[in-house]
């Protein structure tokens, strides 16, 4: 979050709320709620480097925005699914840190009883609906729930969140067909960080994404996603639309990764200089663009900024204390939740284990 | 009672649970304006109209996800495969998501799903339209597979299989859909999943098969009569939940088995029947157990190759006599 | 093939060879290889009815055009790839109809040795590679095909047919944006006559066809497949420009169905009324509208037509002679070519007799 | 001889055979600028270029397909899965393309083509990304199935199955590429398919795996010696083609057997293995043969549980207790 350099390009415009018709007051709310998704994420890291967290674990340190701007204007029973990419996601949408945290910890308080992971967070009560791990699998199932809403006749909406690569899943495309075909109330957001793992996106289209929805008929735009107010400006106005009846929208959220693609995986490479990743955390990092905006119109001063920072801070120890406090899933929990229906007749369980 | 086809037993049970349960409904190719590929959902639409019965475009992965996602959000959607065949395509969702949805969410969102459609061969449709695929859907936890072979059973299992709460491959065949059998009129004629049905009776040898094969089996339990030997024939019925007491129970009166499918043989169901038998009845077993399976090959066209392909009675006769040493 | 209506209509245009650059000569030429295409497949039709020919059996009639208009230009070392409504395509590619004929009848001296049937055609030295029955299933497979051309550095091409309802599979999107990114020398040909089985193409499509292809930047173009210049002339350009290094087209080829969408289906009912069949017939056979020019043009008389169509039938004639007395394949045939390599260790059968 | 990992086995035999057949090429998900999401393919960019090692998009479907088509048209692909569980999206062009191809055309069309990748679980990864794939690709004809356990056998095998005229599923595991062992440096060093490898000698019991959980098998027969209980230890090495004589060699000296795998049970590669066994070698068996798999459950994420639900060394010791009535 460097200093200098941004707020002097931010002084030139002040009238970014009424821009974004964002109270100033709301988008203090906003800050906090990235704050809290930085903060929350760099523990995940600390976590998983001193192996509290197992696995594969996705941060989205840098896309802080692309979660708030876009979840931040839906309804508590509106519909949210994501990818492997998700806690962040997960906290918009209204999931606990600690819950989050619980299910990166592996612990039986987790979102998904410890069962999950990072890749897999569920929250049925949030109405997040996951954490899935093969990329584009997500988007057909953000179809069925938008026609659920259709069939139901009920008024939600769904955002769908997706990565830049998962446009290149046959399943996408067939997705975004139906939910055309049949009109459905789905927002399908591609969090386009420009690379998939260490495939630069133009290595593998070689049309812009806001092209990819045109076969389809579906209303398409491209938005700063490192700009939370134009972000969450953008995604009000649409799920106006939806929840109107408009039909489906493909949005192109243009953020940046500032970490590796996984916790595995190196932070640049031959894929993407350190520099380009240098200037991007230095110009275009979302809490310290929302910041400078509101230094710029002394809406907030650096004592405030540190005690919402510490505030953020303390949610995620309060989640990591419940993390680290929760118990680990039993042994019974290992054959639970298998099935939903043991029939009374016949064997379900093959390895001479399950039914002792 | 009344006697009914097998595409006719479908369509009620359809029929039935799509009127008992406004959450249920059918998705798939042709199943509204066209009545079904097959003319199972013949009606449905005007009855029940199209939010209800549902034509796809021809995208199986998408169709398949957005029934897993419809379910996620609390309907029952019915998926139609033209066939099975088809549905390699799908698999992804039906697998990954389906089957493991409920264990990764530990019990937050079960997937009262059913897929269905026909498996394995009709008539000369050679490699890419023939293949019996149980084994693909019978081998990961968290899907029940059912293999229905008369129109009683197709109805009453596939009323189990709607009102079951985890996702259930329901197999049908083309070559069953005009077979005609009794199927009990009553709205409420369920048959629960998980249990055979011991469909030909004798203290010989157990001859056991699922699905289309049944009729096979009979056969072969008929032509063995003439020669004085006692088959039992045990229709599994379900593959998931499995119904193992009736499998030892004949085969400890018999202590002699021969399972018969249509499909492959390596990995084919008969694999694991065997695999339980052997470890469950060793001491009961006068003989190995055989198989009788399609030939090992992809199906070909031509009409001759295709029959000399497909398992048939004498195959199964003849596996009988090697295990009773005639 | 009606007359008098058809007739008027064409002779005000007499110009039509000039304008695609097709001698009238040569449109006798395609005249003759449409006819053979017809009269094929009415006897397929006999031989279905007859059980000569058993399983799904899809016939081209009324889109004779289609087939001879995109395949007429391409060079003998050029591929196509179909398919399972593919037995014209094969004949237009140069498979020789005693062999596609001999296979519909599962006869030793067919395409694939009877193996394949009426979906599975195969000639490797005609470079036809297939009859594939999976909707969408050939679309990548053309991709690869047009990747071994440009990984060899040959300047051929391949053109790729399928059918309206393919462009919904996933698998056509991911092939086609492969061929963008790789710049590929491939031609994909949608066959479009409105209908998948029973399905309009509106009803799964709020777009149309043409729009397909515009995710990947592959220059679209629609034509009409039942005038069989225009769309001779259409692929002649094409081809040059794909053989010339221009990249992957996609053309959407309009065309219509004559037939129900196999033997076993009905020629119209619920999905499209009678009267819209008998018009299409009436108007728009491609064989119809091109001796109706031929006839305004005085290149052709009736005479000369009989004569043509008298040849057409007798080299089906010959066909169905070579397909009777073609010997079934052996059981021999059963296990042969069921694996390429048949190793020297371990066991590759196991049903107990493919090794007897 | 030098001592290598199993991924530089893998990698040195990627290198000899690109360098060997101009046809050869890699293509598959960051197997080129990234050199490969395990390194597998560390360095052949540079040395063969993006012709030859190519980054594909996250197209499972499509670049399967595309691999299948040219090998049509005469190269010989070799198709990288970051993992045989993304492959489901792909499996249809592997089984309905790739598997029938050379029988549909009448061989006309051999399909020269490698899948490789890891299959089944590493640490934590759950459920969509830990599942065992062999099933899937065994139980139809037209594919081999290949499953190296140590680095010779990774080149070995490797090179063997580049060199085959048939789809080959060649599958790895994440938690073997990192396994040191000696490998032959010798260009020419192939392992033909179809051989199976007697790992470990013993005269009690045979304990009969494939893939990663060889290893395994090793620690249960040293835990076992110390008992004095005497363990063959049988690595299939390829399911397809499968050396039954050398399963048929070690039943018949040891009378007991234990299969073991990484997978779920229900038709898990053994159920196959002891349907052979059990017809085959009938009278030789003083025991039935018993299985050791996977909890038969979606794989969890927590480590506590998963280490629970994986198949470990006490559990094959148990069942060779078992076997042996002890
Ligand atoms: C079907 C499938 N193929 C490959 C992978 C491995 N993988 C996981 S994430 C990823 C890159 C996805 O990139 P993108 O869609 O841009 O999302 P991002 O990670 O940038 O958020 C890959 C290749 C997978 N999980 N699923
Ligand atoms: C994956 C798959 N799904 C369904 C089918 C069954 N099927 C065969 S052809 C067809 C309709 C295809 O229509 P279209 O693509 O327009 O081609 P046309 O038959 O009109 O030439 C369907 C649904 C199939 N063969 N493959
Ligand atoms: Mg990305
Ligand atoms: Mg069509």
């Amino acid at each position: 979050m460097a200093k200098t350099k941004t707020r002097a390009k931010a002084k030139v415009k002040t009238n970014v709320f009424e821009e974004a018709g964002v109270s100033p007051e709301a988008a203090v709310g906003l800050l906090g709620r990235m704050l809290l998704y930085r903060r929350f994420e760099e523990k995940a890291e600390e976590g998983y480097a001193i192996g509290k967290i197992g696995g594969f674990c996705h941060l989205h340190i840098g896309q802080e925005a692309a979660a708030e701007g876009s979840i931040g204007p839906l309804r508590p029973d509106d519909y949210v699914i994501s990818a492997y990419r998700s806690h962040t996601q997960a906290l918009a949408k209204g999931v606990s840190p600690s819950s989050v945290l619980a299910e990166l910890y592996g612990r039986a308080g987790g979102a998904s009883g410890g069962k999950g992971g990072s890749m897999h967070i569920f929250d049925a009560e949030a109405r997040f609906m996951g954490g899935h791990g093969i990329v584009g699998g997500q988007v057909p199932l953000a179809t069925g729930i938008a026609w659920k809403i259709k069939y139901r006749e009920e008024d939600g909406v769904v955002v769908c969140f997706m990565g830049d690569a998962a446009v290149n899943q046959g399943g996408f495309h067939e997705a975004l067909n139906m939910a055309a075909v049949w009109d459905l109330p789905a927002i399908y957001v591609v969090e386009n960080n420009a690379y998939g793992m260490g495939t630069a996106f133009h290595r593998v289209s070689i049309t812009e994404m806001v092209e990819k929805a045109s076969p389809y008929g579906i209303p398409a735009s491209s938005i700063d996603g490192q700009d939370v107010l134009a972000t969450y400006a953008h995604f009000r106005d649409l799920v106006e639309e939806v929840r109107g009846g408009g039909g489906p929208r493909f949005v192109d959220v243009q953020t940046y990764r500032f970490r590796g693609h996984s916790m595995s995986d190196p932070v640049s490479g031959t894929y993407r200089p350190t520099e380009e990743v240098e200037e991007k955390k230095e110009h275009h990092d979302p809490i310290g663009i929302l910041r400078d905006h509101l230094f710029a119109g002394e809406h907030l001063d650096q004592a405030g900024l540190e005690e919402m920072d510490a505030e953020a801070r303390r949610l995620v120890a309060d989640a990591e204390e419940f993390a680290d406090n929760s118990p680990l899933p039993g042994p019974e929990a290992l054959y639970a939740n298998v099935w939903a229906e043991i029939n009374p007749h016949g064997r379900l369980f093959f390895d001479g284990r399950g039914e002792d | 009672m009344a006697v009914t086809t097998y595409r006719d037993a479908l369509n009620q049970a359809l029929r039935e649970e799509l009127q008992r349960d406004p959450d249920v409904f059918l998705m798939g190719e042709e199943v509204a304006e066209y009545d079904g590929a097959y003319k199972v959902s013949k009606g449905l639409l005007d009855e029940f109209g199209s939010m209800r019965v549902v034509d796809s475009p021809i995208s199986e992965l998408g169709f398949t996800g957005l029934c897993v996602g419809a379910a996620m959000a609390g309907l029952r959607p019915i998926v139609e495969f033209m066939t099975f065949n088809f549905a390699f395509l799908a698999i992804d969702q039906v697998i990954n998501s389906a089957s493991k949805m409920y264990y990764m969410s530990d019990g937050q969102f079960p997937m009262p799903l059913v897929f269905r459609g026909p498996t394995g061969a009709a008539l000369q449709l050679s490699a890419q339209h023939s293949a019996a695929c149980e084994t693909y859907y019978a081998h990961s936890p968290g899907c029940k597979v059912v293999t229905p072979a008369t129109p009683a059973d197709a109805k009453g299992l596939l009323k189990a299989s709607i009102r079951d709460n985890d996702p259930v491959a329901f197999m049908e065949g083309e070559l069953l859909y005009n077979l005609k059998g009794e199927v009990p009129d009553d709205d409420d004629f369920v048959i629960p999943l998980g249990v055979a049905d011991l469909k030909h009776e004798g203290d010989d040898v157990s001859i056991i098969t699922h699905g289309k094969m049944l009729h096979v089996a009979m056969q072969a339990a008929v032509k063995l009569e003439k020669d004085g030997i006692g088959a039992d024939v045990l229709d599994l019925r379900t593959l998931r939940p499995l119904d193992v007491d009736a499998i030892l129970r004949t085969v400890k009166k018999t202590n002699r088995a021969v399972y018969l499918e249509e499909g492959w043989s390596y990995l084919g169901v008969g694999a694991q029947i065997v695999s339980i038998i052997q470890e469950e009845a060793f001491d009961h077993l006068d003989a190995p157990v055989l198989r009788v399976t399609q030939a090992d090959i992809p199906m070909p066209y031509a009409k001759n190759l295709e029959t000399l392909a497909k398992p048939n009675a004498d195959r199964v006769v003849a596996a009988v006599n090697k295990v009773l040493y005639r």
